[in-house]
């Protein structure tokens, strides 16, 4: 069977997600005639019109917020944002408006959206355009948050985020988009948020990550595999709410965690889970709650040595869960 | 209250209007004013926490607009939108329950006061970011074009307001696709301290219309015939699918900018020119004219209106906070319970 | 001796500095003739002019970017947002520009500025004007975020600031402005960023907070003190760059540690900080890491009892110390 | 190069243009256009990372303003001021440096191509958010102005740029305060693949200072000597404290919108027919009208610019790119060390 890459996958998705319900519609820079910059949005303009694939003009603010409004009066919106770079002005509409929109109304509105965002380092992006900013999103309740890491995830969480009643930010990785494939299924099938995925299992050591990073921590898990230890190895794949009953059993089993993140490591979801396993599960910790993360520093480099340096890769991850492994 | 004479009298056939809707603007006018004096003095006794924005002088801007519209068409407001949220039709003890936030507010007392809201009515219960619903209902209007609904949006906010870039990003978007929706600019002369002078380099704040391609017309905005018609037409226009319209309302706050602010910033002389073209009374003097009011109907509205709000009031008073546990309510879907800490 | 309030530290501050070095201005929402919503800035537009005490429009995007582009020329802009609820329009200004102004020009330019931020709730301020969300600038290097828990730190630490070569983020918790009074040193003093305080010494338990949190928690200490339990108090007033030496010094002594925080718990600063003991310090932890803090929903809700509900007091902090005394 | 032969013979007067400063627009047009077509090829090569957003056909839009500028006056561009970079002054070799992002480039390779910032000329290093330089840009002449300096600023920004709304608070603001600033528009027709007229409401982009109460002017942005001369006035006025202009320059990019987008979303006739107006040729032939400017002067100019380029890529092409830990530098003064893990 043909297999299906990351960016097939969620233009897939979003063509049948359009089919099944007319509330579905798209809006976001050159979404349209263009396709999307990385193509995600091809074809998608001459099934669905105008009207349903909104090319807009450059008004992130709007982009999010005016989204907001149209779930309110009954829509599914999918409002794309080119880079996560450029959200920060869409931060406003999201943290105030559509984070808050059913809190502030007791509950009278509802804002089911999904701000699809294009995000993440390893492509030569450098400082503006290899951005993630996942955390802000992960400190505010109200939102979903989600980053898949696989084609299936990348469809199955996608229908989920579109079908359900809350907003959610889909990061899609940008270095994911050609370079992971698999085949699908033919038939309908969803991904629960919420629930992360134990990808190999192992009995050392828990390395838990999510989006590009958790390919990362798979190479690193196969090659320690051969020098003996054996790791298990979660995909968060929901980074709020996150899923703390399947990271939480798997360090009963391994007493040992490395937490792998491609932002900064200072204020990242990293430290949150971190401080969580040590509140809820430190009988069970046999050695210290570890990260392996981007380097503190204000983005991501341009130049090719400054990139690689800032992000995590599969040597660094094996280096520390070694570490970890002779505590 | 005090007002103006009109020389010539006139008559309904040159005001355009019907009786009833003359009336009916009237009868908003009065509740709009008497509801609003009454949670000042509520605030002022300390009946109710947080504090208290006043649009007293400012009510033909926002009662205008709003008599007329349909359910489903929306109000998306700012903090002093009152007027609107009285003539849309939220039910009064919604209204008052809202500024005690009382469990039986229809936000159960999560948002604060002046923050009106209710579905069923369309009108919807605001974010405090200035032309945050000017962001959020521009993107109603979108839901409604796309839906190929001939409803409308009316997003109210104030002159100050109109600096914001989310204002201009939703604005700009509307003029691009004629969305139905109808700017409705309250300029009071003041955003909190600062004139308007300091706020834009402009004098009329609808020729900020002319950078987005659609009308925009500045009106006096204590005037509430010429206010309605105004809206009306534009209103017309919208659900024609013609694209919106910016209208500026020249108006004035007649206290300060919430409860606790003595509005020193501001002459004297000022205030009191304002005073003198009260649109309650302007509207009074017309309907007196025009032959289809009395002292004595407006007595007995008066007295009609105050039992309502007493009972209103009352009701509110006697009512209950939520539960400190509705704190974790209305956070995510069903599906997904908050995270809870037992401290 | 006269007893400052920190809210008057702050305006002596803004008047000393002001008069101090004339490249130092102000900007922001009615700050001028109205002196500030919370008259921070009373008698400030008298003493220096409208040039340099600039009643803004309402246009919180250009008040944090402006402020970049005043730094850039050589002055030292003090922009201030009304209430931290309203950063969020100007958060692409000050992630993307002031945050990453040195890096992005290899040094060639600088970025001092000090955004003053009025932030907190406990005061009935609901969903819109409680928030602080000073989490999102803690985890963008490039910037410095503080928030004085007393007027000797609130002068010290802006009069750093302001001096200082780099963007910082002055949140002023509302609570504390009037409540808080002390006796202030005639002379010219500073504040270090970076540095935290020990506030109480004490043998048994670390408690680490900072703003208002400082103050639940030195009242839990005291009210423990009573029922045996001798807790040390840490005031982390810098919470980027935070002090990981004092507070691991603290571990070193305890060796166990409540954490405290205003804010919505998931993704918070003490997130960071718990993670950072555990990796760094496990081997002198005899207990989990433990927090205390905000709900995990969308703002701070307006009702009283909700409001309460929300936050962290010393009878919440004080019961975790006594499970954390207990383990 | 096409071009177009103008009828009449014109004479330096009626330009009112000196024979330097023509002759210094139109090698710095030269020169613009060079590097740019130098920077696609190598490019296409392979020999630098990132992309390449190409202004060929835009030259004249960034060389006329810029040109006469003092060292302190600021230029906040965008992504397409290669022009303005190689006018304002910025040594070749810092801006091929840029481009290849090596540890010679004044950013030292931390920021990607077209990113070109060189503070001693007062050529600002830009974020990429669109019209994230209008706001800061608008900043700096706010420090002008509170510094009482003669100096000005020059934002750049593309008409798509326009619809953000941090661009809108700046020219807000600049419009009250009267702020030392020019903006320039460079209206190319296209914002990526987004035709202008669904970027906003309205044809003439400079429409937009109506809202703000300085003057919006649309000029031809092919013509350089139109451009230069409006821009020049434009920059007296706001030395003078006369406050800001908007001009709009309509122009066209031949190519994509940076070098790996095929642009297909063009008619190729508007591709043709705005080649003809070529802004370097047009200006070539007015000088050759003019009498001050033959062929061969040309080809040595060509010549002597192509040896630059050679000599700068050479220069650049053999530097290293920075240390890996250099990503560790920059980040905060030098009291404040940059938290480090060692994985
Ligand atoms: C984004 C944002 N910034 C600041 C505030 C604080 N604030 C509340 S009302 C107000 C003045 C509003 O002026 P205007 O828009 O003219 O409305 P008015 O109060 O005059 O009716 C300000 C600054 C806010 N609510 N939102
Ligand atoms: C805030 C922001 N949103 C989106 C982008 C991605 N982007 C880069 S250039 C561009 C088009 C810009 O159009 P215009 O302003 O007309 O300039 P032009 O490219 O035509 O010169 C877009 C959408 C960006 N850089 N910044
Ligand atoms: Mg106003
Ligand atoms: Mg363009």
């Amino acid at each position: 069977m043909k297999k299906t890459t990351l960016i097939e996958a969620i233009t897939q998705t979003l063509f049948e997600e359009m089919e099944r319900d007319d509330r579905v519609f798209l809006i976001g820079q050159d979404i349209g005639l263009y396709g999307g910059v990385f193509k995600a949005t091809k074809g998608l303009l001459d099934r669905f019109g105008p009207e349903r694939v909104i090319d807009s003009p450059i008004s992130e603010v709007y982009i999010a917020g005016g989204s907001v409004g149209a779930a309110m009066v009954g829509l599914r919106p999918i409002p794309e944002i080119q880079f996560a770079d450029f959200i920060t002005p869409s931060m406003d509409q999201i943290i105030q408006q559509a984070a808050k929109l059913r809190y502030r109304t007791g509950g009278q509105w509802t804002c089911p959206m999904t701000i699809r965002v294009c995000c993440g380092g390893d492509v030569g992006g450098g400082l503006y355009h290899s951005q993630i900013n996942e955390q802000w999103f992960f400190s505010q309740p109200g939102l979903q948050v989600v980053m898949p890491a696989t084609p299936y995830d990348a469809k199955g969480l996608l229908k989920s985020a579109i079908r359900g009643e809350d907003p959610v930010i889909y990061f899609e990785h940008k270095r994911l988009y050609r370079w992971v494939k698999e085949e699908l299924p033919e038939d309908d099938f969803t991904v629960p948020i919420g629930k992360a995925a134990v990808r190999k299992e192992g009995d050392d050591i828990t390395i838990v990550s999510y989006g590009f990073m958790y390919h990362r921590s798979i190479e690193a898990a196969q090659a320690l595999e051969k020098e003996g230890v054996s790791a298990e190895v979660i995909d968060m794949r929901t980074i709020s709410p996150w899923d703390r009953e399947t990271i939480y059993e798997s360090v009963k089993k391994t007493s040992k965690v490395v937490l792998v993140q491609e932002s900064s490591k200072t204020g990242g979801v990293m430290g949150e889970v971190s401080a969580s396993i040590t509140e809820e599960m430190f009988d069970y910790l046999d050695a210290p709650v570890s990260r392996v993360c981007g380097l503190d520093v204000p983005a991501i480099p341009f130049a090719p040595p400054m990139e690689h340096f800032f992000l995590p890769n599969a040597e660094k991850i094996a280096r520390v869960v070694k570490k970890v492994m002779e505590y | 209250m005090p007002a103006t004479k009109i020389a010539a009298k006139p008559s309904l056939k040159q005001i355009g209007l019907s009786k009833e809707t003359l009336l009916g603007l009237y009868t908003n006018l009065l509740k709009t004013r008497m509801l609003d004096e009454r949670f000042r003095k509520l605030f002022r006794q300390g009946r109710f926490a947080g504090t208290y924005f006043s649009a007293v002088g400012q009510e033909a801007t926002t009662v205008g607009p709003t008599y007329g519209l349909r359910d489903e068409d929306i109000i998306a407001p700012s903090h002093r939108e009152i007027g609107a949220a009285v003539t849309k039709g939220i039910p009064l003890v919604h209204i008052v329950a809202q500024i005690y936030a009382r469990i039986n507010s229809p936000d159960k007392g999560k948002t604060h006061p002046c923050h009106y809201g209710w579905r069923e009515k369309g009108f919807i219960s605001p974010s405090s970011t200035l032309a945050g619903q000017t962001v959020t209902g521009t993107g109603c209007a979108m839901g409604f074009q796309i839906q190929k609904k001939d409803n409308v949006v009316i997003a109210f906010f104030g002159e100050g307001a109109t600096a914001r870039g989310g204002w201009h990003e939703a604005v700009n978007y509307a003029g691009i696709h004629k969305l139905p929706i109808i700017y409705v600019c309250q300029n009071n002369l003041w955003a909190e301290s600062v004139p308007a002078h300091r706020q834009a380099g402009i004098k009329d704040f609808s020729d900020r219309a002319k950078a987005y391609g659609f009308p925009g017309i500045t009106i006096d905005g204590n005037d509430v015939v010429l206010v309605h018609k105004t809206a009306a037409k534009a209103i017309e226009r919208a659900r024609n699918g013609e694209g919106p319209t910016l209208i500026e309302c020249k108006t004035y706050r007649w206290y300060g900018h919430s409860e606790i602010d003595p509005a020193d910033y501001r002459r004297e002389e000022e205030i009191i020119e304002w005073k003198k073209g009260d649109p309650i009374a302007r509207a009074e003097n017309l309907l007196l004219d025009l032959g289809i009011h009395t002292s004595k109907k407006r007595e007995a509205m008066v007295e009609q209106i105050n039992q309502e709000i007493d009972e209103a009031v009352a009701a509110c008073e006697k009512e209950k906070y939520a539960e400190p546990e509705e704190a974790y309510n209305d956070v995510y879907s069903e599906n997904f319970p908050v995270r809870r800490d037992d401290y």
